[in-house]
């Protein structure tokens, strides 16, 4: 089965919509399903033209497919477990909060804390990612804990803070601080990257563009070829300032 | 002129020794009357178990450094959020909820007097201000002295009327009800990183034991004639071995009282510890309630820890720390100039650690050694041990014997062998709960007096009416309906008015606090005390004039005046 | 009429000694306050009445007025934002955070400026920290990092720290050792015992190398950190080990620069790391007179100390979601309600422009950079000039702001209690 | 000339706070430190006008020598005039970069607007009394 949520015009297009009710779980039981937009309670039809197409009897085999403007819309796929959501523009902040299986793919760019708290399942974002990109809540010990995130672009300042599982693999660059206080699971990042993995515990990143300001607390191992990357890489130990046993590896200038 | 009557409740009310006799309550304009009008509105309690509103005598509930808990956790506000509806705030929070959900889960559960275990004279206004966003309860704050310098100077001094005059002048500036003493000593040597070790160690500088302090502090409250105990937190919180600490501290009590204890010794499942090491540690809950049971002028409360994620949060800075070094989790710390510490860390108990599991037991095992229910009061020292709404848990666990060998069977191994729990075949009735719930507590605190704690003609109308049948649960095989019906009263009534019915609450709140107030003698009142002021005024960083609590803090405050050094 | 022992509102000390001498109600005569608490009591000059904006300009409106049209504003909002709450006393800010709650608003205050990344920082960390009277009497070294307490909070250090005389520290400049870390050498660095000149944006490096160096771990470090030798960094790290209490004071040169929380939540790590081997404290130095106390109002009726989001009917928090400027940026907010302080003047341009898009209503006793954003300004008392009420000092102290004069103009308390009841009346239970 | 521009907290900033039309605070506000010789590089002496420009917008201040600015770097006290500049992108933590706005500096005849003037640059209406 296939849902199409095509977003309406609105009176007032920045005010954001919260939308966790937007799982393929929920519209096995049809499409009358609640969101805010701003303070007010709406109906998924006051903000959406719904369109369903065949059936299903399993979540499994539900597409929920997002067109129109849905940069503002925030928390879609939030808990979601199985199924996929196709979002062909941008989407709002907390895409995929705590999702724990089914695969999400955005076309456009995603917004801020893409993949907070994620547990398992699938997030390729097609574009850029914002800030937060793979993290978790404040104040929480664990970020990410399962799954994978996939940024086909670049993504913003602090991505996969907190890592404590799964893998992030961004494509592009990213911002200031990715992977600090990672704990464990996977950070690759094919493009440049400032001040990664710092306070980290443990789990690993590699980094395959530059790295600008390293932080000085991470101690130099070794420098070795990396055989899944087909790669040389320094490899660093850290943060010792924070006891840390992770580790990070940076691709060597000019090495392939 | 407000009047209900409340029919058919099956009513225990150990003050006056009513255990389970069906009867009707009358109440008029907030107080407990013979007989009302018959316009009166009537409530049937439909032969439900009735008893006066619960007493907390050891939370944490208000202040600076609750506050703080909420401050640092934001992971936990995220856990009770209820929206605003009716007369309800919004709330927040697991184990440091907001103001409203503590008051709002506290009437839900009977709950209608809260005593605040500690507040820092210097910041009570805090503690105050938050006493007024916290309206369904009536409250009083334990007010510490465990490092304070001048209290500590007349220690030395060895004088005992010294001792007294600052601890009322004290109190009746900050509106407190009580001394309170944590980790005495120990709080003024974690101001250079340190702690005490023993209860005959000095404190660096002053040259002062906590045993000196303890003694000292205990005749002082008596001259004041409070109408608590010192309300002691032991020193050595905590760590393997420290049972021999608490014991000798409590063979420094003296019996002075003949109406209460002489010492109220807090959560003690936290200083019942045998061993050395966090390996060996094991349960001296014998041992101390030995002492206890032959030592009529205690009183303590049980500390009892559940297994859940929650925060602890304490004026004993050097505890605090030394937990956070163990767990490496955050760590707020809050010295308190010339008065106290704090420290608050969050804790997981988990039944996969052995010390959790052996600290649960122990909690357990201290209520069901102690002979007299008057002597082992019901709380977890919220929310250190565990939140509060875990209250109708250890009840279940008090009045069954099944449930706790069910529990037991999946605890770490090792505590079958380190604790004597699993022997333990007592079963406490609904009159020792009813006990160890309020009527010990209004009799520990010295508020029956003041109309708390009991049913009878001039009582205040502060009653709880729980979905119980006594007639037909058995608590010993139904503890799960036990455990659910303490979790929601039937109705609460607070000052002769329903403020919650089925959890819900249908009134906005209007408490009031207690604080004492020591009549001294002008010859020896410290606020004429040249010296006393000359070292507030050079080393506090607030002027004395501008240190009191004002009384517009206290809405609705109770004074309870005592005759002092009479 | 002299009175003694008066609190000043305006900075986070919250210095509780001045002497005022007052006439009717016209302050005459401010003693012991520093040249910032003078000009608070003395140029205090206010809007006279209620103002609204026309087409054509400004025109005085009466209270009545102002205080309907405000709530009627509120309550046809979708999004509306509450912003401000540090200059005043708390049971303004508690009645405020009741109306975002009653509305489902978002309720924001200055910290989210200031030391909003402080907290961040604190909820990941902790706080080890205490009253600064426990600096005063204790501390022998003491350090101010990316702060200038000559200049914002110029008797810090006389009450507090450098020159306060302690029980413990009777002789306080012989006996203390003070240490300021900035990149740039101001007034305050011209005091300190050891100056510490950071390359800009260069906090975080330098505090990881010393946790890493009280770790014991100095020979990983490179010779250079942000432009600072590795010989001065071991030195520092000596000074702090070898304390007997030490203190760390931290501003906005944290808070504000690159890493911003992540660099307050290093400096917190190594206040830890120290207290292995010493005491040590850290706290930020607070800026508006009740700004913490925002932050202890909102976290006992939210629990959350700011940017609380309310519109789902609970509250949600999420720094950088549901703080002010990322609300303004990104134009959510379709009204807002700013009490007691200046957003026109303190957030980036974008963000104040928003401002003037929709209506904006601003509660403040004097004329500000945001009157001119506005569509109503209503003036109110001055907490600690004409208004008494409870502020918290930068180290959680709570105080009494006291009423010295009265100059006829209604709390601003008052007037939020009156949108509140309009608020209640309106939408019902 | 690529710089850093820096802000912070100043008394005279303070004294005058409250009273944002008075000719002191915007003297206060509105002066731009650099630098000794990056204002010898722009060709400029103390008190001459510079226009600030950033992503954000732009902005005529009054140049101030100060021997404690790094070159390189600027440095205004907080208020509208800095905030004319400061981009509002906060990096998801709600605060913008006060600290570390990348601008650029360059010489003006241009006249220093009032901060009633700024803010009817951003669409308010100045209340004058």
């Amino acid at each position: 089965m296939r849902v199409i949520l095509e977003s309406k015009v609105r009176k007032k297009p920045n005010i954001p919509i919260e939308a966790e009710a937007i799982i393929p779980r929920n519209f096995l039981k049809g499409t009358d399903l609640l969101v805010y937009e701003g303070n007010k309670e709406r109906t998924l039809s006051e903000l959406f033209w719904i369109f369903v197409e065949g059936t299903a009897v399993s979540p499994e085999n539900i597409e929920v497919v997002l067109k129109g403007d849905t940069s503002r819309i925030k928390r879609v796929g939030e808990y979601m477990d199985t199924g996929s959501i196709l979002i062909s523009g941008d989407i709002g902040m907390h895409c995929g909060n705590f999702m724990s299986g089914g695969t999400i793919e955005i076309l456009g760019n995603a917004d801020a804390w893409l993949g907070r708290e994620m547990r398992g399942g699938t997030i390729l974002c097609r574009g850029n990612a914002g800030h937060y990109c793979a993290t978790g809540y404040r104040g929480e010990k664990k970020g990410m804990q399962g799954g994978r995130v996939e940024v086909f672009g670049s993504a913003g300042d602090f991505c996969a803070e907190y890592l404590a599982g799964g893998e992030v693999h961004v494509h592009g660059s990213v911002g200031d601080f990715p992977g600090v206080e990672m704990r464990g699971g996977q950070l690759i990042i094919d493009g440049d990257a400032t001040r990664p993995c710092a306070n980290m515990k443990d789990g690993t990143c590699v980094i395959l563009g530059r790295v600008h300001e390293m932080i000085p607390t991470f101690e130099k191992v070794e420098r070795r070829v990396i055989p899944e990357w087909n790669i040389t890489a320094d490899v660093y130990r850290g943060d010792i300032a924070n006891r840390g046993k992770g580790t990070l590896m940076v691709k060597t200038a000019g090495s392939e | 002129m407000n009047e209900i009557l409340v029919k058919n409740a099956c009513v225990i009310d150990p003050i006056r020794g009513i255990n389970g006799d069906i009867m009707d309550i009358a109440i008029r304009d907030g107080r407990i009357v013979e007989s009302v009008s018959d316009r009166a509105e009537i409530i049937d309690a439909h032969r439900c178990l009735t008893l006066p509103g619960g007493i907390d005598s050891h939370t944490h509930v208000c202040g600076t450094k609750v506050n703080f808990g909420r401050y640092m956790s934001p992971e936990d506000m995220r856990a009770g959020r209820t929206r605003r509806h009716g007369r309800m705030h919004v709330t927040s929070g697991y184990y440091v909820p907001t103001t409203f959900g503590n008051s709002y889960r506290y009437s839900a559960m009977g709950y209608t007097t809260l005593l605040e275990g500690a507040m820092a004279p210097l910041e009570a206004r805090h503690t105050h201000e938050e006493f007024t966003a916290t309206p369904h309860q009536d409250m009083l704050a334990n007010t510490l002295f465990d490092g304070n310098w001048a209290v500590m100077d007349a220690v030395r001094e060895k004088n005992i009327p010294k001792t007294a005059a600052i601890v009322g002048w004290t109190l009746n500036a900050v509106k407190g009800y009580a001394i309170k003493l944590t980790n005495p000593g120990g709080t003024e040597a974690w101001g250079w990183g340190e702690d005490l070790t023993s209860i005959h160690e000095k404190v660096p500088h002053f040259e002062v034991t906590p045993s000196e302090i303890i003694t000292t502090m205990i005749r002082a409250n008596e001259l004041l004639r409070l109408p608590h105990s010192v309300h002691l937190h032991c020193n050595n919180l905590g760590k393997p071995g420290n049972y021999q600490t608490t014991l000798d501290t409590f063979d420094l009590v003296p019996d002075l009282n003949p109406d209460r204890q002489t010492l109220y010794a807090t959560h003690v499942q936290f200083h019942a510890y045998g061993g050395g090491t966090w390996r060996n540690i094991c349960s001296k809950a014998e041992d101390i309630t030995r002492s206890i049971n032959s030592k009529p002028q205690i009183v303590m409360d049980m500390g009892q820890i559940m297994f859940c994620r929650t925060m602890t949060m304490t004026a004993d800075g050097p505890m605090e720390f030394n937990l956070h070094c163990l767990h490496h989790n955050k760590w707020s710390n809050h010295d308190v100039e010339l008065e106290t510490g704090s420290g608050i860390i969050p804790v997981t108990y988990s039944k996969k650690s052995a010390v959790n599991c052996i600290m649960w037991a122990i909690g357990l095992e201290l209520a069901l050694l102690t002979k007299n229910p008057w002597q082992c009061l019901l709380e977890t020292d919220n929310p250190n041990g565990a939140p509060f709404v875990k209250y109708p848990e250890v009840i279940g666990l008090l009045m069954s014997k099944r449930y706790r060998d069910e529990e037991c069977a999946t605890l770490h191994a090792d505590t079958e062998r380190r604790t004597s729990l699993f022997a333990l075949e007592r079963e406490m009735d609904w009159h020792d709960i009813a006990v160890m719930t309020r009527a010990g507590q209004a009799k520990a605190l010295g508020i029956v007096n003041q109309g708390k704690g009991h049913l009878g003609a001039g009582a205040e109308a502060d009653i709880a009416i729980y979905p119980i049948r006594t007639d037909s649960v058995d608590p010993a095989r139904e503890y799960r309906k036990v455990v659910e019906g303490f979790q929601k009263t039937r109705f609460t009534i607070k000052r002769g008015r329903v403020v919650s019915r089925d959890g819900e609450i249908i009134v906005d709140g209007a408490n009031a606090t207690f604080w004492t107030n020591a009549l001294i003698p002008e010859d020896i009142r410290v606020d004429n005390d040249p010296e006393f002021i000359r070292r507030f005024q050079e080393f506090y960083t607030v002027r004395m004039s501008n240190y009191p609590v004002q009384d517009l803090y206290l809405p609705r405050g109770r004074r309870v005046d005592t005759e002092a050094f009479s | 009429m002299i009175i003694n022992d008066v609190v000043c509102p305006f900075c986070g000390c919250l210095c509780d000694d001045l002497e005022l001498e007052v006439e009717g109600d016209r302050i005459l005569r401010v003693q012991n306050g520093c040249s910032l608490s003078e000009a608070t009591f003395m140029n205090d000059t206010r809007l006279p009445a209620p103002i609204r904006r026309t087409a054509s300009g400004w025109e005085e409106i009466p209270y009545a007025d102002a205080i309907k049209e405000t709530a009627d504003i509120l309550r046809d909002s979708d999004r509306p934002l509450l912003y401000g709450w540090s200059s005043t006393h708390g049971e303004t800010q508690s009645v405020g955070v009741h109306i975002a709650e009653r509305i489902g608003a978002v309720i924001d205050n200055t910290s989210t400026v200031c030391h909003g990344p402080s907290i961040l920082a604190i909820q990941e960390v902790g706080h080890p920290g205490c009253t600064l009277g426990q600096v005063k009497n204790r501390a022998d070294v003491i350090i101010y990092w990316g702060c200038n307490p000559i200049e914002a909070h110029p008797r810090h250090m006389s009450r507090y720290t450098t020159f306060a005389t302690g029980f413990f520290v009777p002789d306080a400049q012989r006996e203390r050792t003070i240490i300021v870390v900035d990149t740039r050498r101001n007034d305050s660095g011209g005091i300190a015992d050891e100056f510490v000149q950071i390359e800009p944006g260069g906090d975080y490096a330098v505090l990881s190398a010393l946790r890493a160096i009280v770790r014991g771990k100095e020979s990983i470090i490179p010779k250079k950190v942000a432009g600072i030798a590795k010989e001065q960094l071991i030195r520092i790290a000596g000074i702090c080990t070898n304390a007997k209490f030490g203190a760390i004071f931290f501003g906005l040169g944290l808070t504000m620069s690159r890493g911003k929380y992540k660099n307050v939540r290093n400096a917190i790590e190594l206040t830890d790391e120290l207290n292995r081997h010493t005491k040590f404290v850290i706290s930020p130095m607070r800026g508006h007179g009740n700004v913490y106390g925002s932050n202890e109002v909102f976290t006992w009726m939210t629990g959350y100390p700011f940017a609380v989001d309310f519109a789902r009917g609970i509250a949600f928090y999420n720094p950088g979601e549901t703080t002010a400027v990322d609300i303004l940026r990104r134009g959510e907010c379709d009204a807002a309600l700013i009490v007691a302080s200046d957003p026109g003047a303190h957030f980036p341009r974008a963000a104040a422009e928003h401002l003037a898009k929709i209506p904006t209503v601003l509660i403040d006793p004097h004329v500000n950079a945001t009157t001119a954003l506005s569509r109503i300004q209503i003036p109110c008392t001055a907490a600690g000039i004409d208004a008494a009420g409870t502020a918290y000092r930068m180290d959680g102290v709570p105080i009494r702001l006291r009423k010295v004069i009265d100059r006829g103009y209604p709390d601003d308390a008052e007037i939020l209690k009156k949108i509140y009841d309009r608020l209640n009346g309106e939408l019902g239970p | 000339m690529n710089c850093i521009l820096n802000t912070g907290r100043s008394v005279s900033q303070g004294v005058s706070v409250e009273h944002k039309g008075s000719e002191e605070y915007r003297s206060v506000a509105s002066a731009c430190l650099l630098n000794t010789v990056d204002m010898l590089v722009l060709g400029i002496e103390d008190g001459a006008r510079v226009r600030i420009s950033s992503p954000a917008g732009q902005v005529v201040l009054t140049a101030r020598s100060s021997d404690g600015v790094a070159r390189g770097e600027i440095f205004m006290t907080i208020g509208p005039y800095a905030n004319h500049i400061i981009s509002s992108e906060t990096h998801g933590t709600g605060m913008p970069d006060f600290k570390n706005q990348k601008v650029d500096v360059e010489a003006t005849d241009e006249p220093v607007l009032s901060v009633g003037e700024l803010m009817e640059e951003i669409g308010g209406m100045r209340y004058d009394h």
